[in-house]
């Protein structure tokens, strides 16, 4: 007889593909591949396969501690636990007000979860409510908001197959999400011109027929010299363009005025590269653009965005089958997380902080008169630790040593905190500095929705029996809300999505009787309990309030810099084998044996001239910080620039707390460097 | 037999994400019969094949087009590994009694498991490994030029 | 008492009386281009698995006291390609009867490597 | 007596040279005028007979193993190609072919293919781009074109009427679809 199998959402990546644990005496046994999967046909990358040994990983935290000032644990039980942070909690909001207070939300828990907790934090009073999509996609959200109506993906991933040209640019999916690949392939073998954007040499590069290797942070520049180029021949949809858009009037003459023989210098690529870039883009029935975390994260993330959504439209390559603007999210739940509200400027189902008669509205669902406004985000919330102004940090799931950038100021600020409690599933790096660990339960512990990348909500059910002391997240805050006297009971999921069904629209229709019976989930918009959901955004009209989308103009040349000789540009990403901070993935021996230690790739001639071999211990020297790395010599990286994963606690200390105006993105991509082998 | 599943690469899609050599470690208690660098590569499943031609034991055999270790007749001799002209016959020191002894392995389509088919094929990402009919295969490759034939 | 007696001429080298051995009677070791099996002890009555495993038939039991250790020494092939010992030429020229087309000079590893850079 | 040796190998690695010029010169290939093809599927019969050991259509209906074709015209929207080998120039199925069963002629560029070697590991399958191997059944190996050494002409070349096939230099092949657009001008 076959053993029951339960079908559970990834807890990776963004993508969301979904796979059975086969469970056997109240354990989960084996995995079992889901083939009827509209995301990626049952395919698992090689985190997805090692989930198993996630969940049964001797290093999970089992029971809450507390670390007293000399930094020992001490085993509590719950009740005292949250008794005496919620004691302290409101001791900080009597002495220095709610503000003092900031809350770190999760994209790694679910959309009740999410809810939840901003509720939590905005009815406790705190502005400052805030998660890892600042680091991620912050960029998308806005740029995408204000120029199609709404931050999201436009199509599901899997409609990439129907696209005739694909323009990656800023992206390494092919290792981020592998199951990517596969509909990318597919149009490939239907056809489908492929042109890769990226600095560096990839598994994603592989399977491009034109690799345009620009200088890192010059994205901007080459997406006007596209669209420069589009004009220039005439190429751009009059028709779409005129009917569907506007703002048009204030990009054109910007775009006419690019020199495109300069840019092609600038970012150090064949200015015929460029041409056979545009022409391929705007010639094809139907083109798509992938972008990642290469575009969003610089000090003009947003502009960046901004010119991807530009190029789309110029085109009028949106709202069809196969022809789209798809942001690849980070996390299983970023998106959701996103849509939640559990950032600083939106409320659930991105309703502006600012806009008080819908805040109102919201508010009233919540019994509350009103909610504080003009809240921090992560990186500022760091700042203002530092000033003092912050005094606790309730921290869900994440570890913002490891993943904000200027690891060592994050670090002196943490441990300024009067009150840092995190909720984790493994001793992190954050967790030595925490005064509080409370342990979460895992994904198939616990039930919820979570949106993935392509705005599917899939709901996850629990399948199996928190180990030991561990509880869900909902549990933990709906007990810290009963202690801080917000609500009376714990709600269950469900509870939480029906009230989301109410609050945002967007989810409107996701009701958890109609979720739990379909493992595909539904795609939002899904205003209505009958609707369907909508896989391709934009096909009628945009979500702005007049049905248009809008141009905003972008000015690259403003931003070109000019680097200096011996300064190498630092470039952190991801490989395939770990996942964000690496908290999870260093410890499965399955997966960190093909990166076990900390890399930095350099180029041949630039290793040559500085004298580094192969294998070599080498000191990379950051604005404020020195890390040691072994070297790796490749050309798989452009002379002048360094490649280094950000899984390791390291990488993190290189990179700049620059911020994007708009988004308040940290600058990830763009440090600056020296390197020279150690002891020199 | 001639419209079996059978393994086929696509040998230009692999992204080198390691998913099935993690994947087929999992099946086979630690033992992965796959191993990637660049391509995947994993018993091909040869229809006259050299390492049943060399077993002296007979301990390998095709079931249902799949080349397999027959366990008690093996007496892990090394002689087929050296026989695959792909070296897709693994060799793993495992410990007994104290000292250290090889033990060969082989893919074995996942034959005794209950996914309908190898699990490295299910779990590739990219589809580089697929597990389809030979016919089929081929098929879809000249579609594939035609349609590039048709773009022009 | 029982001893092991291994025919120099006909062994190959294999690991199959290795395997097969559970008294731990028969040694192998492998240094650097030598392998050298070793019969250093008696055996116990009534296992013949060795005997049945051996590939050439080389193996053979005879009824004396257990005096001189018995040790035979066989050349290792190296891989044309890495230079590494892949196993000994007996093995090959065994294998090489039966399985002609094969190119039997590179070890499987380079095969693997060879195959997937092609 | 040395001289003479060497001018054995000199001698010899001259008429392999002056062989490869002459043959280069005289290289012919079968090439596929896409538009002609009506899709008649005489090409692929031939070659099966051609295959075949009795070289005769009524006898090689019984023949076991049955011959087979080794050109597939492919229909597909309405259109017509005959796909077959091209013998690539640094073929990827002979670079795949691990037991040496596929050889190139270093000449002529003919991929060929010997039996006896053949293990049906399909390597050659899956890494030839055009999918123009295929398998026999019967002895479980791959089988692909081989221009047909005995002929002067491959035997698909000259079943095709409608000229949709020809076996020409490329020179030729190049002269003759220049004229064909004169004649079509004027």
């Amino acid at each position: 007889m076959r053993d029951p199998i339960s079908s559970v959402v990834c807890p990776y990546c963004g993508a969301g593909c979904r796979f059975g644990l086969v469970i056997k005496d109240g354990r989960a046994r084996d995995i079992c591949y889901d083939s009827d999967h509209p995301v990626a046909q049952g395919a698992l990358c090689p985190k997805g396969n090692s989930a198993l040994d996630l969940l049964y990983h001797p290093d999970r935290l089992l029971f809450p501690y507390r670390r007293d000032s000399h930094g020992r644990r001490h085993r509590i039980s719950w009740d005292e636990a949250l008794k005496t942070i919620s004691t302290k909690l409101l001791q900080i909001r009597s002495d220095f007000g709610p503000e003092a207070v900031g809350f770190l939300a999760s994209a790694k828990v679910s959309n009740e979860e999410n809810y939840l907790f901003q509720k939590l934090a905005r009815i406790f009073g705190s502005p400052n409510i805030d998660h890892c999509a600042r680091l991620c996609h912050a960029p998308s959200i806005v740029a995408l908001s204000r120029s199609f109506g709404s931050g999201a993906m436009t199509n599901p991933i899997k409609d990439l197959e129907n696209a005739r040209c694909i323009l990656i640019i800023g992206s390494n999916f092919a290792e981020n999400h592998p199951v990517v690949s596969r509909w990318v392939w597919n149009a490939r073998d239907r056809g489908a011109y492929i042109i890769s954007v990226d600095p560096r040499v990839t598994p994603t590069t592989k399977m491009a027929h034109l690799h345009l290797m620009i200088r890192p942070g010059t994205d901007g520049l080459l997406l006007n010299a596209m669209m420069a180029q589009i004009l220039r021949e005439g190429l751009e949809n009059r028709d779409f363009i005129r009917s569907r858009t506007e703002g048009f009037q204030e990009l054109e003459p910007i775009l006419r005025s690019v020199n495109i023989e300069k840019v092609s210098k600038q970012i150090g690529v064949p200015l015929g590269d460029i041409i056979t870039a545009a022409r391929r883009y705007a010639n094809s029935s139907a083109s798509s653009i992938i972008y990642c975390m290469g575009v969003t994260q610089h000090r003009s993330g947003t502009d960046f965005v901004a010119s991807c959504a530009n190029l789309a439209l110029l085109c009028g390559h949106i709202g069809r089958s196969g022809a789209g603007v798809f942001p690849l999210r980070g996390q299983n739940n970023v998106q959701g997380a996103s849509d939640m509200g559990a950032l600083s400027e939106f409320l659930p189902g991105y309703v502006p902080v600012g806009d008080v008669e819908r805040r109102r509205s919201i508010v009233s669902l919540w019994n509350q008169k009103d909610i504080p406004v003009g809240g921090l985000t992560i990186t500022e919330m760091v700042d203002e630790i530092l000033s003092g102004k912050i005094r606790a940090l309730f921290v869900l799931g994440e570890n913002p040593l490891v993943s904000d950038p200027s690891g060592a100021e994050t670090e002196r600020a943490l441990s300024r905190l009067d009150l840092l409690v995190l909720e984790d599933i493994f001793p992190t790096e954050t967790a030595e500095l925490a005064h509080f660990v409370l342990p979460a339960a895992m994904w198939a512990e616990k039930s919820g929705s979570y949106t993935n990348t392509e705005r599917r909500v899939q709901w996850s059910p629990k399948v199996l029996d928190p180990q030991g002391e561990s509880k869900p997240d909902l549990w933990i805050i709906g007990n810290l809300g009963r202690w801080l006297g917000i609500w009376e009971s714990i709600p269950t999921p469900e509870e939480v999505l029906r009230e989301i069904n109410k609050v945002v629209p967007l989810y409107g229709g996701i009701t958890p009787e109609r979720l739990l019976g379909r493992r595909e989930g539904l795609i939002w918009p899904c205003p209505e309990e009958n609707h369907p959901g909508s896989p391709i955004l934009y096909v009628e009209r945009f979500n702005r309030e007049n049905g248009l989308a809008k141009f905003y103009p972008y000015d690259a040349d403003r931003d070109a810099t000019p680097t200096e000789e011996d300064t190498f540009s630092l470039i952190t990403g991801r490989v395939v084998v770990h996942y964000n901070s690496g908290s999870i993935t260093r410890r499965i021996e399955a997966l960190s044996r093909y990166e076990p230690k900390l890399e930095v790739t350099i180029h041949p001639k630039d290793a040559e001239k500085l004298g580094i071999r192969a294998g070599d211990l080498v000191t990379v020297r950051g604005e404020r910080e020195a890390v040691d790395a072994i070297a790796k010599i490749s050309s798989q990286v452009r002379e002048g620039s360094l490649f280094m994963p950000f899984h390791f606690p390291e990488a993190n200390r290189l990179t700049p707390r620059d911020l994007d105006p708009l988004a308040r993105i940290p600058s990830f991509k763009d440090a600056k460097c020296k390197i020279s082998t150690k002891g020199t | 037999m001639g419209s079996s599943l059978r393994i086929f690469l696509r040998p230009e899609r692999c992204i080198n994400c390691y998913a099935c050599e993690v994947a087929c470690e999992k099946t086979h208690e630690g033992m992965g019969n796959i191993k990637v660098q660049g391509v995947p590569l994993v018993c091909l499943h040869c229809e006259v094949p050299p390492c049943i031609t060399s077993c002296y034991r007979g301990a390998l055999e095709i079931k249902e087009g799949i080349v397999v270790i027959r366990k008690d007749y093996c007496t892990n001799c090394g002689i087929c590994v050296l026989s695959c002209p792909f070296g897709a016959i693994m060799v793993t020191e495992v410990e007994r009694d104290g000292k250290k002894i090889p033990r060969i392995h082989k893919c074995d389509g996942c034959w005794e498991r209950p996914y309908g088919f190898a699990v490295c094929a299910l779990t590739c990402p990219s589809g580089a490994i697929g597990w389809e009919r030979f016919e089929d295969a081929v098929v879809s490759k000249r579609e594939k030029v035609y349609r590039l034939y048709l773009r022009g | 008492m029982r001893r092991l007696l291994i025919n120099e001429k006909l062994c190959i080298g294999c690991y199959a009386c290795y395997n097969a051995c559970e008294h731990g009677v028969v040694r192998l070791n492998d240094e650097g281009y030598l392998r050298k099996i070793s019969i250093l002890e008696a055996c116990r009555e009534g296992c013949i698995y060795c005997k049945d495993i051996c590939p050439t038939g080389a193996i053979a039991f005879v009824y004396e006291d257990f005096k001189v250790p018995q040790e035979i020494l066989l050349a290792m092939a190296s891989c044309v390609s890495c230079g590494l010992p892949m196993a000994t030429e007996k093995m090959i020229e065994f294998l090489s009867k039966r399985v002609e087309h094969i190119n039997l000079k590179v070890c499987p590893d380079c095969r693997r490597r060879s195959s997937q850079q092609a | 007596m040395n001289v003479e040796i060497k001018g054995i190998r000199f001698f010899a690695w001259v008429v392999e040279e002056s062989n490869y010029l002459q043959g280069e010169d005289r290289m012919k290939e079968i090439f596929v005028r896409i538009e002609r093809c009506v899709g008649c599927h005489s090409c692929e019969l031939a070659c099966a007979v051609e295959h075949s050991r009795s070289k005769n259509l009524y006898e090689a209906i019984y023949e076991i193993p049955r011959p087979k074709r080794r050109l597939y015209v492919e229909q597909m929207e309405g259109r017509r190609i005959p796909f077959l080998c091209r013998h690539c120039e640094d073929a990827p199925c002979v670079r795949a072919c691990r037991t040496n069963a596929l050889l190139q002629d270093p000449v002529t560029r003919i991929v060929t293919h010997s039996p006896e070697r053949c293990i049906g590991c399909w390597l050659c399958a899956m890494t030839c781009p055009y999918g123009v191997i295929n398998r026999e059944e019967e002895r479980r190996i791959a089988i692909k074109c081989d221009r047909c050494p005995q002929r002067e002409e491959p035997a698909c070349v000259k079943a095709c009427l409608t000229g949709a096939l020809v076996f020409l230099e490329e020179q030729d092949f190049a002269s003759l679809v220049r004229r064909e657009a004169i004649s079509r001008t004027f």
